[in-house]
């Protein structure tokens, strides 16, 4: 890991006061290496066209280097294919799928009155409000697990909550705030009894470790290209290709089509159904050059690295007084995202003084305001960890937290 | 010049005179093709007899790939046991992804090895593929409805 | 326009067999300058971070970045920049508009039974199919102006199609297939007398001459930037202010809202209720460095180079027997796209002849289907121009035609 | 140091013992208003009497730029006749908008010249202008109110 910092030229930024950057929010963006820059420049300059359109040889380049990009990108998920959708983002993937579940053409699929939606009380806002308004238009009801106060998925009442009117259970892979990783495995259980699909929000987790769609067991999976060493502008959708089969589209357009006259049309089979208009080519050729780099360095590594860093920052954060860890306070089932609070300084003065020291964090509610709610807080300061991020770094941020609160006077 | 190898004279004789271009006025099954990306269409007319292919005919508008390979296709099914014309479509599709790796074995293939050119053109494979996949359709729905009664 | 192929490093590839690129294909993609390459690359390595959510420096300076980015797009267009929303593509535009237009949240713009809803016999998919839509979800209808045979709309029952019941008027501005340029005066004052609003497609205007929202008096407006010298997987909604704050959005996430618990949600304001997620900032800011580079060369000289083109192709062409123009065959009210169909020969097969002499052309139905069966066609070869663009490779497309006609023996 | 700049010592002093703030049992109106960008929140209750300004009371929560400034506008305003209190708030605005290039007025902003280091950050700037916004928005409720009562 010592070595990928020099393929991500940002890194050597000079911030203010000349400070260097420890860019320590990669859960809400990461850093792109020059591998994926140059993938898109590469295909912008030898092979742009628009895919599955044309004869010409520059269109059957693009289309070639379109499809391998999904193939990679397939591979790298345990998924078929065909499976392997190419969206905007993680919100546009979330969304779609809860389109599809309010269209009456996508059959058993289609909520109905009655029928339950599961979600959590950890959940970004991403993978709740399309669920909210699915439930509006439906007339379904949305239910959800809380939060325990150490920052897990409370389940102890599982089999009421997922009875047998769910029919979805919309559930983050891990926390983009607490850093939480959920048991998947008792909750597809039990969602597969009950008939219910399950769909994963894994923007925090296909980054950070090794994820297998046909392991994890799920039905429908969403990860964001920009968390991901990749572009931004791409997402994945992921669903098991009978599921894709029954469900409706909800972008209409070229591409997508079997046939169309002036009142009718029908869809071509995924995951061209689900791909409307010309896509975003660079920006996949990009992702899947994500996925390579992601690849080569090994995911096991790369989650170790993460992990090591993870127990380092918990150690060095809990020495601090005053600071309380809003989430998991151990190394058990959680990833390289922590945040927390400090006694009399509001997250936005904490950041303030961090990055006059080139320490970028993210505060505020973090797309996750009901969790806010649950603990008791406006906001939290969030550092979320990455492979280009060292030991150094996070003693940094230890430091500058204790600058904060000398310069805040309180401690 | 890849042109040729591409349009091959025999292809050009079957695009000028396709045979079994014509829908026959009965039929076990009649299936309707469509290429999305280029509006091609094929209809297909298939007659099963004691387990073999007793007739196949057409119609439809395409390019001279989709067409010759529609002609060659029905005259190479014809007669033949189904599960015989269902490896012959088999050896053919393994032709069209081999991406001008294979030649084809005129054994089999016959007339069709003249569209080996195409594999090499992935735009153009769908196009060769239309009829024969609209045969393929034809024969497992008819099998599927045989099922089906039973 | 001479100096401008130095900034297209993917024009001097070489082709099957030694041939130079002839890229007639612009309808579909058009190429990118260096320039756009460049802005884009500067993004990732000098500002990369998530907008709007992070107080450090990294995220002020991505903010600025993708706002000025706005700011330059609305000034190109004569939008106001709060009516300026980044999307996708022009189908995820048009499409976020027909979502909009059937959910009850949005008021008197949502559609009931009776209502109606005006498109083109000429128009693409993405401004057909989003529409039809719509309709099944609402109870509305849909209708259409017929075409005339020279490949125009026929207005001559403006006033019957355009009833009192109709609430959206759909219309592309330049025809993707045709080349026609649609008089769009009388079709605006007709919808706002009857109360309905307008919906332009500018996917084949915006890119080739000047379009000044205000001036042209429709109330939305939707292009991609891929077409506009633009990166791939970006977009422009533009939408009325007073129509915009009535509109509910149709993608749920983060950074769209006002406030969430976990049952309800309400939204922030235009851009920002319909951009939901992290937004596709890198394309952002290469979109505006392809309009940036529009600017500097001037619309207006674009387009007089274009119309040059234009006319030299139209002379060509019709020099040829057995070419048949499907559209304006002069040069009066279209640009620079021209359709044509040889008598027997597929286009298919003419793309094909014209690939191996490095010439790029679409064939097929362009998205237009149910156009091709309004002029009794399977499909054209179409050759679309650019700012690229020159008269030599005009006259390489009549040569080639001609060798395709020698090489299938039809002349 | 820059910190300092943005940090200054009246911001603390506000931060730390905020004027104005928990709420009046009675108002001629209550407002809320979040920033949604960090969750910032800020509810205020508005008297007006005989066109001036009687009293502006608030609660909530934020970080020290905007619990100051906050503490700072309701300090400023209390009193004033409403047009003045406008005039105030419009020469704020117009200090926040300015990306560090003023200093502001000390004449017409007292110690809210302190916040003018606010506009060199503009991902600040929201903060500091959430008080100031549910003060404005409340003035043209009560008065829409009355243009309607007309
Ligand atoms: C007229 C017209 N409308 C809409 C579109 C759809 O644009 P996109 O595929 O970029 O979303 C296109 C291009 O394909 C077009 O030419
Ligand atoms: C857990 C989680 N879900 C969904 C999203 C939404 O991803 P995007 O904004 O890339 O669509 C994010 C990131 O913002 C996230 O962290």
């Amino acid at each position: 890991m010592e070595r990928v910092r020099e393929d991500f030229p940002i890194l050597s930024k000079v911030m203010r006061q000349g400070a260097s950057l420890k860019y320590l929010d990669s859960g809400a963006t990461s850093q792109k290496p020059i591998q994926v820059l140059d993938a898109e420049r590469r295909f912008y300059t030898e092979s742009n066209a628009a895919v599955h359109r044309g004869s010409h040889l520059l269109a059957e380049q693009a289309s070639e280097a379109f499809e391998s990009a999904r193939q990679i990108i397939a591979s790298f998920i345990g998924a078929e294919v065909d499976e392997t959708i190419f969206t905007k983002s993680a919100t546009e993937a979330l969304n779609a799928i809860a389109y599809s579940f309010g269209n009456p053409g996508s059959g058993r699929l289609c909520l109905k009155p009655g029928d339950k939606v599961v979600v959590s009380e950890m959940e970004h806002h991403a993978n709740l409000i399309p669920w909210q308004q699915l439930c509006k238009r439906t007339g379904a009801t949305l239910a959800w697990f809380p939060i325990t106060k150490d920052g897990r998925l409370d389940l102890s009442n599982l089999d009421e909550i997922v009875d047998a009117s769910t029919k979805v259970v919309a559930i983050t892979h891990q926390s983009n705030v607490l850093g939480t990783i959920n048991p998947l495995e008792a909750i597809v259980e039990r969602a597969h009894a009950v008939g219910a699909v399950v769909v994963l929000d894994a923007c925090q987790s296909v980054p950070h470790m090794s994820v297998d769609v046909k392991q994890l067991g799920v039905d429908f999976l969403a990860f964001s290209g920009h968390k991901a060493l990749g572009p931004t502008g791409i997402g994945i959708l992921w669903g098991r290709a009978e599921l894709l089969d029954l469900m409706e589209p909800y972008l209409f357009g070229g591409s997508m089509i079997e046939s169309v006259t002036m009142e009718n049309a029908t869809w071509a089979s995924a995951p061209r159904k689900f791909e409307a208009g010309v896509p975003n080519m660079a920006q996949a050729v990009g992702l899947a050059a994500a996925v390579n780099y992601m690849s080569d360095l090994g995911m096991d590594s790369i989650h170790k690295h993460e992990l090591a860093l993870t127990e380092h920052a918990l150690n060095a954060l809990n020495e601090i007084s005053g600071l309380t860890i809003i989430g998991p306070n151990s190394m058990e089932s959680r990833g390289g995202t922590i945040s927390f609070t400090i006694e009399g300084i509001h997250p936005h003065d904490v950041g303030q003084v961090l990055d006059q020291d080139g320490i970028a964090v993210r505060t505020g509610h973090h797309c996750a305001w009901p969790l806010m709610r649950r603990f008791g807080v406006s906001g939290t300061t969030r550092a979320s960890f990455y492979l280009y991020n060292t030991i150094a770094e996070i003693d940094a941020l230890a430091e500058g937290i204790k600058n904060a609160q000398k310069f805040f006077k309180v401690n | 010049m890849e042109l040729e190898s591409l349009y091959q004279e025999v292809i050009l004789d079957h695009y000028k005179n396709p045979h079994h271009k014509g829908l026959s006025a009965e039929s076990d099954i009649q299936v309707h093709h469509v290429n999305p990306s280029c509006g091609d269409e094929i209809t297909l007319n298939l007659v099963l007899r004691d387990g073999g292919v007793q007739s196949v005919t057409w119609n439809g508008v395409g390019c001279s790939i989709s067409q010759a390979s529609s002609s060659i296709m029905s005259e190479l099914v014809t007669g033949k046991p189904v599960d015989e014309a269902m490896r012959v479509l088999e050896s053919f599709s393994e032709l069209m992804a081999s991406k001008g790796s294979q030649s084809g074995d005129e054994e089999v293939l016959e007339d069709a090895v003249a569209l080996a050119g195409v594999s090499k053109f992935p735009a153009r494979v769908k196009c060769a593929l239309l009829g024969w996949m609209a045969f393929k359709d034809a024969v497992v729905q008819v099998n599927g409805r045989e099922e089906d009664a039973r």
